[in-house]
């Protein structure tokens, strides 16, 4: 009866990275051949996932690991928020791939292996219904994120990640911490029956269980980069290679994801007059305070890459503060600007690299020892960082590609029409308006609009920079993955513009499920399986 | 009267151990050189295993000799590298 | 402590000699390692724990579970076994490390080194 | 036939004991499973290919065991009284000892026993020479001290292994 | 065709227009040509289709479903005023077509000019047709948008980009206010529909959002139209080709503003603040853009601020609130669109005859060029406001409504006088336009020879004039009937005020007003006839030069002010950001836990004295470690060592035998591989550099803060302790551990079955830390100081050096000969102890992972004791693939549970009764087990190895570096 | 008992934070050292501290209250790990931006002593 859908996006990445570690680095094709494999398995399981939570009458599906009881074995749930997420990660790695395939991957080792496990991680992170669960994805998928934020080394990405390791290996001090304390106090790390329990805990421990909340939530706010906590950001994100920085673009939506579920699910209105709404102020005016900042940031930034840094900024700002309304209709439209900021900031990650991919040449390091391969293949040395030549299709002269994809960008990013980001912008700060009589929501949504203003500024003086002043300025050669990867992000983005209705009503009834979660406790503990 | 002895000498053990531990670190925090930290080490290793035995007999459990089985056949490879970096500058070469 | 209670009082006060023994030499080592002067003193020390304050404690914990178990039981023999086999590595390789080093530095303590050592 | 599989026939044997020891069961699954692991761990032993050994007396190895033993106790109890004594002003000092003794095995129980006995430790080894420096705690003839080394421990260890 | 499908389709043909041109631009210019004419012939055809429909005074609506969820549906909304934009749109767009082909240099393609163009005919036709607000502003940014690429087009010019990027900034902005504006509307109003929104009059008066709603909207509007102060960028965009120009910046977008004026009259009019904000800036940008045109001395340039005037004056009427002045206002729209256009256009022959626009070189071109001069002529007496012209009808009805002021004598005087006044600017700028171009001393030295442009450059000019001089003699009857149609849309057919289209009304008061402006204008023209060529800049006004300040203040706001802020931003320094989440945690923290009362009272539970002893030494340990970090690395690593050995006790003691051998054996790891790394750490030696105040005090803050940490950290560990949860899910895995698990060992079970999965992540990130270690060692570089060998290994080494014969290594191998002998014999038995942990994990302390380690520190001691390139001599190791075969093994234990139907990972648990070995436990979760063994082994040597092989590669020269290791 | 852990675990975290704030990168790596030993008391002791209980069920189990609880176990066992591994990742990286940038500087920038 198990709808083994729901374990197989973790599944099948481990299955694959496990089997690229056995194939070994040196038979490229075969790993490259794994990878696209698990991308377009990875997106096809999603849509089924998706298609099955999102029939008549379905809420959430539930998978028991090792066919434990929910309350005590680890759960995954997929609901329609995960199975979203679950196929925003999917689209966005097979969008990615083929650009990471022309000539990134081969600065550092092991790179698909890697990027399978970050798949692992987010997937995992988006379905678990366990919170130490989550715990340990979230380490998967960092532990991934920071073999792919270095891969290539040098001195920027290194001290860049150098930051980034440690700042996240706090977060995860805290993580524990909280994790613990909420343990503690609950005697349960199931999401759904810690939502069943928390209006029940005692008032001697509600304090307890309030400070765990509240480091858990510093914990994830360092994964969203809210202001103060997210300086590392445009940094790290900046000094990755581009394809990686693409998927970082998901990776801040992890740690908004995670407050959503868990703000809506134990701190929702079912939590008791004591706890409803538990912090939700602290994620309104840290989201405004990260989009001010955000904002200042991208007008001040000097490389593009630095600029979709703090773009992503924004857009976690954004969503942060969005979702600290606890509206449902807020919380619709912020899930739309969730999908489309995260395509278009990868979108602009990918251009980004494409745009200032000179003099990217100085980790190039010639390889000295290579213990662990046979001597016959040790000599092949050399060519382990030669160029690609499966993908050598280069087009020339691209400008017009470029600048349209550029173009493309900057409107998604600040939400100007015609694309995508215009209406996502529209279906989140409309219904704020609804929220008026909190005060931060107007300076939200006013901030929001500022925000918008400011990219149009940035966008425009980089743009015109790169692609008006200086049309003599030699452009790189394009390759056709690259352009693939990128056209893939931005059609992605138009097509949404054009079919909006029936995502919206998806995301209008992920809304309504995650802002009435009775029903995901229901389903994820029956009645049936009462603790014995 | 002779479990009360028995209970009695454990503590005592214990705290002996325990003051042995202590004159261990103090030989680590006064040093003065890198080889007697080191030293120092080595025996607060040996004396957390004898009293990880104390507990093990004042628990009535054998489990926790384990415990005193790796110290006594692992714990020894972080002092190994510790000497072999003073000897040599590096672990392994 | 009710395991210990199982105990006939012949083996409880072997067992409590044996462990007060044990601790007794490993404290005393210990405090070796504290008072005695220089390094090449200090480092015969620990050796006091190493055997006899191991060697009793062991024999505490192989009566003391022998009787409660009613066979015999070797088990914690082991670690002796083991102990005396490392102890001697990291010693023998502190106390040459500290050779080279007062060697490095000079000093008049040390006998100087022959060619190859 | 037997040099194939059971190239290492002591190792194997004391492996087995020791699986034996750890599982405290000589039940006939805990043998063959120790008797197993201890041939095929011999021969990953082997494959480090190390020294070639002979025990040529054992039981001189015994009575090595005990005199040892009794050195062990006898050495506790000086060195405890020395630290324990009140003026803790002993002479200590490095001896050079030239050693007959050339096997490694020999040389490696030598260590073991010079260095397990409180008061004595091995220091160095020079194999060209073949001379063994040694520090002892409580150094009052050096001339003594060679003399106990050699005659103790030294001799039998060359009738056992060379 | 259908009525209710020809509003979607005159919008759609322009998009569908300009993407065929895109996708066929290898076909050239002529196909461009004729799609664009063609579309914007068929556009007008169509819309001139539609009067019947809007005839009446309805609209006529089309939807359809584009997001009907969020109140958004494409919604087409055609009544009169709409229709009449679309004319415009529609007809001038047609003449721009024409006579751009002949305009535009012949080696340009022209296909992205004309897609553009066709974009943007599009984009203007979406608002003027919107029946929904948000579709408003979605059209509205796309005229932004291609207006800057229009403008933009010629890029290689530093004026183009600049005055596209200015454009784009202002209008782009300004609709970004309009967005929210239209949000608080739609908010207010209940809905985006227009029908709905022109019907909440009332409400959107009285709701106290009224005037921030009013403020935005205003500020898109005012943006868009040019408005005070906001102009400036509409002469800086006259580095648009002259057919943009014409196009959007004098008939089109600029109206877009005004357009939503007239439009939001009905909602937003009538109330004092619109009165004094729109007539106001009405009132500024008129007489400030007649002002400037005078001046200017570029020919766009005059016309550029004469639109600036016109636009100022359009806001003006609509400000003044009468209903009047809104059907003055239609009229003059469609009249300056006209007259504007065709002098634009003439401007543009002139400039492409001349190959100059500067009126100080131009002069009596008159010869040359009889037809322009005389349709020029024409057009500049429109806009002058001659009669018989339809300048003169709209300008007759500004002063007549100027003239029925009812906000007290001053103001009504006022606004008279400066009606007049600016009229006078308007004659004084067109005389001296027309004159300065084609009459006077024929221009010499001109950059190319003048003659008459080729005649299809001519006609549009020529049709524009006719229209201004029909409609100027026979108004009622060319323009009446569209203009009444108009204006009811807006003010509703019942609300239509008495006006009438008449060439002479009698001898009026605004005749006399025209006379007087017009008398005044020739005056002042004759005035400064002589100094006109003399002004550099303008009078007054031209110091303030309005791009300048927006250069400057867009400059120091989105420019300096954000690189200073983010130049102090903590993103290059780690310190202050992790003071910053230790903080913000402690912050939180205290407050989350002093948000509900705290129930618990301290309890003295019973000390065990021993117990506190050995935490004391733990404390010593970690204060030491944490002060001797710095100089004293290796001492720090001791104490960490002394730390970790305390709190492995302390599991000991609490009945952790699992955490115990753990914690025991990372720790173990943990420091071998600190002190492989240490070799790469350069020298620090204390006292060296004195400590400054700001350092002493940094360090005693972080004192004060790590103690309040500590204290944080304490009192919750305490908390929670002195309240275990009474019903923890730990009940439930104790009952089943056995019965279910098949183990004794529930740790174990827990990890390897209860909650395998969490096993099966932990492994997964052993195994990605060890891949990016070794990844990132394969490219690592030593510094500089450290690449040479550590001084001990070569002063040891010397003595080998002179027996060369020897292996390298002499010095190493003598010196661990004795030590090495005894771990390589220990090295079998250690691997037997962790087959043994391995075995009985299930049941005892043990298990895959402390296993796994076990294994992997046998084979680092060997490394230790006998050097890297020994060991890899003798023994394979593979790493990776042991990491890949764990993995494969592990999840394949979990996958075969599907094949039983069960879930992933469901342990499968029975005793197998076996002939002499008794009955042996199988449990699934063993092969799982294993899997873990297998990757903590291959992750743990591959890391520590590939570290050690640092040391090894250093010393040697490149040269020999890849092969001979083996 | 409690009160002992409780100060140690204090102890252990605010000299662990006190390395954090530290410019140096073997300070970060030693600090976090000591905040994970600190972190893992701290989930082990949410429990509730039993000395002298079973740590493994024995066959002739009576009640359940005897036993230790498992689960905070089975998580340190887990944070252990992942923290042994975060470790290793952290030495690797701030040796190599050691050498990279010829200091050992967190910012790879030497100016503070
Ligand atoms: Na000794
Ligand atoms: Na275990």
């Amino acid at each position: 009866m198990s709808n083994h859908l729901v374990i197989a996006p973790i599944v099948t990445p481990l299955l694959v990275a496990a089997l690229q570690l056995l194939v070994g680095e040196k038979r490229r094709r075969a790993v490259l051949a794994l990878s696209i494999a698990s991308c377009v398995v990875l997106v096809l399981l999603a849509a089924a996932l998706m298609q099955a939570v999102s029939a008549d009458g379905a809420l959430a599906t539930v998978y028991r690991i090792g066919d434990w009881p929910a309350r005590f074995g680890i759960v995954l749930v997929a609901d329609r928020l995960s199975a979203l997420m679950v196929l925003l990660t999917g689209v966005l790695a097979l969008a990615v791939l083929p650009y990471a395939l022309s000539r990134w991957q081969h600065r550092g080792g092991h790179f698909q292996p890697l990027l399978q496990f970050l798949l692992m991680g987010l997937n995992g992170a988006f379905l678990t219904g366990d919170l130490f669960n989550l715990f340990v994805f979230f380490e998967v998928l960092l532990a991934a994120s920071y073999g792919l934020a270095l891969h290539g080394s040098g001195v920027r990405r290194v001290s860049a990640g150098l930051h980034y390791i440690a700042v996240n290996l706090t977060a995860s001090m805290l993580f524990l911490l909280g994790v613990s304390l909420i343990f503690g106090v609950t005697g349960t790390l199931n999401m759904a029956a810690l939502a069943e329990l928390i209006p029940h805990v005692p008032e001697r421990t509600r304090a307890l269980l309030h400070a765990g909340a509240a480091i858990l939530g510093v914990a994830f706010l360092i994964k969203t980069a809210m202001w103060p906590l997210g300086f590392w950001l445009p940094r790290t994100y900046a000094a990755a290679s581009p394809a990686v920085a693409a998927m970082f673009a998901l990776m801040t939506k992890v740690g908004i994801y995670v407050l959503l579920r868990l703000g809506l699910l134990l701190f929702g209105d079912g939590a008791g007059p004591a706890s409803a709404h538990f912090g939700s102020d602290w994620m309104l005016w840290g989201g405004v305070a990260t989009v001010a900042a955000g904002t200042v940031g991208m007008l001040g930034a000097r490389d593009l890459a630095k600029l979709a840094g703090y773009n992503v900024l924004i857009s976690s700002g954004t969503l942060l503060g969005a979702i600290g309304l606890q509206q449902p209709a807020v919380t619709v439209g912020a899930l739309a600007y969730l999908v489309i900021s995260t395509l278009a900031i990868a979108a602009f990650f990918l251009l980004a690299g494409l745009l200032a991919s000179d003099g990217d040449d100085d980790t190039d390091d010639t390889l000295s020892l290579e213990p662990y391969e046979q001597p016959g293949e040790t000599a092949a040395n050399e060519s382990l960082y030669a160029q690609e030549d499966e993908s050598r299709v280069v087009i020339s002269a691209p400008i017009a590609m470029l600048g349209a994809s550029f173009l493309a960008c900057a409107l998604l990013l600040a939400g100007l029409p015609p694309l995508s980001g215009f209406l996502a912008k529209f279906a989140m700060l409309a219904p704020m308006l609804e929220a008026g009589e909190r005060p931060g929501a107007l300076v939200l949504f006013t901030l929001v609009i500022v925000a918008g203003f400011g990219t149009v500024i940035a966008m425009c003086r980089a743009g015109m920079q790169i692609f008006w002043v200086e049309p003599e300025r030699l452009f790189p050669t394009v390759r056709l993955s690259e352009t693939v990867s990128i056209l893939a992000l931005l059609g992605l983005c138009l097509l949404l513009t054009v079919v909006v209705e029936a995502p919206l009503r998806y995301l209008r009834d992920t809304a309504r499920q995650i802002h009435t979660p009775a029903a995901y406790i229901r389903q994820v503990l029956p009645a049936a399986e009462a603790p014995p | 009267m002779s479990h009360g002895l028995l209970a009695a000498a454990i503590i005592l053990a214990q705290i002996l151990l325990l003051l042995a531990m202590s004159f261990s670190i103090i030989r680590m925090v006064r040093g003065p050189r890198a080889q007697d930290r080191v030293l120092a080490l080595d025996a607060l290793y040996v004396n957390a295993m004898i009293l990880l035995l104390t507990i093990g007999i004042r628990s009535g459990s054998l489990l926790y000799v384990e415990a005193g089985l790796i110290i006594a056949l692992l714990g020894f490879a972080g002092t190994l590298a510790l000497s072999k970096f003073l000897m040599r500058g590096q672990v392994i070469e | 402590m009710s395991h210990l209670d199982a105990l006939p009082p012949w083996a409880a006060i072997l067992v409590a000699v044996f462990v007060m023994l044990g601790a007794l030499f490993a404290f005393v080592g210990s405090l070796g390692l504290l008072r005695l002067k220089n390094f090449y003193q200090r480092v015969h020390a620990p050796t006091l724990g190493t055997t006899l304050g191991t060697f009793f404690m062991l024999a505490g914990s192989i009566t003391c579970f022998s009787v409660l178990h009613g066979r015999p039981i070797f088990y914690e023999i082991l670690i002796g076994v083991f102990l005396t086999l490392t102890t001697p590595i990291t010693l023998m390789l502190l106390v040459r490390a500290a050779l080279y080093r007062d060697r490095e530095e000079g000093s008049a303590d040390v006998p100087q080194a022959t060619l190859r050592e | 036939m037997t040099r194939r599989w059971l190239p290492y026939p002591i190792l194997s044997a004391l492996l087995l004991l020791i699986w034996l020891l750890l599982n405290q069961s000589i039940a006939p699954g805990t043998l063959l499973l120790g008797a197993l692991l201890g041939i095929a761990l011999a021969k990953v032993f082997g494959l480090l290919r190390p020294p070639k050994a002979r025990v040529r007396n054992y039981p001189l190895l015994g009575l090595l065991f005990l005199r040892v033993v009794l050195d062990i106790v006898r050495s506790n109890i000086a060195v405890a009284r020395l630290v324990l004594r009140r003026d803790s002003r002993t002479h200590s000092g490095f001896v050079a000892v030239p050693l007959a003794l050339t096997d490694r095995y020999g040389l490696a129980v030598l260590a073991c026993i010079i260095t397990s006995t409180p008061g004595t430790i091995w220091v160095s080894y020079d194999p060209s020479a073949n001379v063994l420096l040694i520090h002892v705690l409580d150094l009052v003839d050096e001339a003594a001290w060679i003399d106990t080394i050699k005659r103790r421990y030294e001799r039998p260890l060359l009738e056992i292994f060379q | 065709m259908p009525d209710n499908i020809l509003p979607s389709t005159i919008l759609g043909l322009p998009f569908a227009a300009a993407v065929l041109v895109w996708l066929l631009r290898s076909r050239g210019r002529n196909l461009a040509v004729w799609l664009m004419t063609g579309t914007a012939l068929l556009g007008l055809l169509l819309s001139l289709w539609l009067y019947p429909a809007v005839a009446g005074g309805g609209a006529l609506r089309q939807v359809m479903p584009w997001v009907p969820g969020l109140g958004l549906d494409l919604v087409l909304r055609v009544d009169g005023f709409g229709w009449l934009f679309m004319l415009l749109v529609c007809g001038i767009g047609l003449l721009v077509g024409i006579y751009a082909r002949y305009y535009m240099p012949a080696d340009d393609p022209l296909t992205s000019f004309f897609a553009l163009l066709l974009a943007f005919m599009g984009s203007m036709l979406g608002i003027v047709m919107s029946g929904n607000v948000i579709q408003l502003v979605f059209f509205w940014e796309l005229t932004s948008l291609f207006s800057f690429l229009l403008i933009g087009y010629w890029h290689h010019g530093a004026s183009a980009r600049d005055g596209a990027r200015m454009a784009l900034v202002v209008t782009s902005g300004g609709g970004l206010c309009l967005l929210a504006g239209m949000l608080l509307l739609g908010h207010i109003a209940g809905s985006y529909d227009l029908d709905a929104i022109l019907a909440a009059g009332d409400a959107v008066r009285a709701h106290p959002w009224y005037t921030p709603t009013l403020l935005l909207i205003l500020l898109g509007a005012f943006t868009k139209s040019a408005q005070f102060p906001f102009h400036f960028w509409l002469p800086q965009a006259m580095s648009a080709p002259t057919p943009v120009s014409a196009y959007l910046h004098s008939a089109t977008m600029v109206k877009a503003g005004v357009f939503l004026l007239v439009r939001f009259w009905p909602v937003l009019g009538g109330t004092e603040e619109w009165f004094w904000i729109v007539g106001g800036t009405g009132l500024v940008t008129l007489v400030l853009g007649a002002y400037s045109a005078m001046f200017e001395q570029d020919l766009k340039g005059v016309l550029a601020y004469s639109t600036i005037s016109h636009l100022g004056l359009i806001t003006m009427l609509v400000g003044l609130g009468s209903a009047l002045g809104v059907v003055a206002a239609i009229f003059h729209i469609v009249n300056h669109a006209t007259f504007k256009a065709s002098l634009f256009m003439a401007a543009g022959a002139v400039d492409h005859e001349a190959g100059t626009r500067d009126l100080r070189k131009l002069g009596g071109l008159r010869r040359v060029m009889p037809v322009t001069a005389t349709l020029a002529l024409v057009a500049a007496a429109a806009m002058a406001g001659v009669p018989l012209l339809n300048g003169f009808l709209s300008k007759e009805m500004f002063f007549a409504e100027t003239l029925a002021g009812r906000h007290g004598p001053l103001l009504d005087v006022l606004s008279v006088v400066i009606a007049v006044a600016a009229s006078a600017f308007g004659v004084t700028y067109s005389i001296r336009f027309v004159r300065g171009v084609f009459f006077g001393r024929m221009a010499s030295c001109l950059p190319r020879q003048p003659h008459e442009p080729p005649l299809w450059m001519r006609v549009p000019i020529g049709l524009l004039a006719l229209a201004c001089l029909l409609v100027g003699v026979l108004p009622a009857r060319v323009i009446g009937p569209s203009l009444r149609v108009a204006a009811s849309a807006v003010l509703g057919a019942g609300h239509l005020p008495d006006y009438s289209l008449a060439i002479w009304h009698g001898l009026t008061t605004p005749l006399l007003m025209s006379v007087c402006a017009f008398a005044a204008g020739c005056l002042l023209f004759a005035a400064l006839r002589r100094r006109f060529d003399g002004f550099e800049a303008t009078p007054l006004t031209g110091r303030l030069s309005g791009k300048r300040m927006f250069e400057r203040v867009l400059a120091v706001l989105a420019a300096d002010i954000p690189r200073r802020i983010e130049r102090r931003y903590p993103s290059r320094r780690l310190q202050p950001q992790l003071l910053l989440i230790v903080l913000l945690a402690l912050v939180a923290g205290t407050l989350a836990a002093t948000s509900a009362p705290f129930g618990f009272r301290p309890r003295w539970s019973s000390v065990d004295p021993a117990f506190a002893l050995l935490w004391l030494l733990g404390a010593a340990c970690a204060i030491g470690a944490a002060s001797q970090a710095k100089f004293h690395r290796l001492a720090a690593l001791v104490l960490t060592g002394g730390a970790g050995l305390v709190s492995c006790v302390s599991f000991v003691w609490l009945s952790a035998p699992d955490l115990a051998a753990t914690q025991l054996l990372v720790e173990v790891v943990t420091t071998i591989l600190i002190l492989l790394g240490l070799r790469w750490l350069p020298k620090r030696i204390e006292g060296l550099a004195p400590e400054s105040r700001a350092h002493r005090f940094r360090r005693r803050r972080d004192v004060f803060i790590a103690m309040a940490v500590g204290l944080g950290v304490a009192s919750l560990a305490y908390a929670a302790m002195m309240h275990p949860v009474a019903d923890s899910i730990s009940r439930f895995f104790l009952e089943r551990a056995y019965t279910e698990g098949g183990g004794h060992n529930v740790v174990n079970v827990i990890l390897v079955d209860f909650r395998g999965f969490d096993t099966l992540g932990e492994i997964s990130v052993l195994a990605i830390v060890a891949l990016t270690v070794f990844a990132l060692l394969r490219r690592f570089r030593p510094a500089a100081e450290s690449i040479r060998a550590p001084f001990q290994p070569q002063r040891q080494v010397a003595p080998d050096a002179e027996e060369a014969a020897h292996a390298v290594d002499r010095s190493l191998t003598d010196y661990l000969m004795i030590p090495g002998l005894i771990i390589q014999l220990m090295f079998p038995v250690i691997l037997l102890f962790g087959l043994h942990l391995f075995l009985r994990g299930h049941d005892l302390p043990g298990g895959g992972f402390v296993a796994g380690i076990t294994v992997a520190v046998a084979l680092i001691l060997l490394y230790m004791a006998r050097g890297a390139r020994w060991v890899e001599a003798h023994l394979r190791v593979l790493p990776v693939r042991w990491i890949g075969l764990g993995l494969l093994l592990a999840v394949g234990t979990g996958l075969g549970s599907l094949a039983f139907g069960r879930p992933f990972l469901t342990s499968y648990f029975r005793y197998a009764e076996l002939p002499v070995l008794g009955k042996l436990p199988l449990a699934s979760a063993v092969l799982f087990d294993l899997g873990v063994f297998a990757v903590v082994v291959g992750a743990t040597t591959l890391m520590l190895i590939a570290l050690a092989h640092q040391s090894l590669r250093r010393p040697r020269q490149p040269a020999d570096l890849p092969g001979g290791q083996g | 008992m409690e009160l002992v852990l409780a100060a140690a675990i204090g102890v252990l975290a605010a000299s662990g934070v006190w390395l954090l704030l530290r410019p140096r990168t073997f300070q970060l790596i030693i600090g976090l050292t000591l905040i994970s030993y600190a972190v893992n008391l701290f989930i082990f002791s949410i429990g509730g501290l039993r000395t002298g209980a079973d740590p493994v069920l024995q066959d002739a189990a009576g009640g359940i209250a005897q036993y230790a609880d498992p689960l905070p176990q089975a998580l340190v066992l887990t944070a252990i790990v992942i923290g042994f591994a975060t470790t290793a990742l952290f030495l690797v990286v701030l040796l190599t931006s050691r050498g990279l940038t010829g200091n050992d500087h967190v910012d790879g920038e030497d100016g503070t002593p």
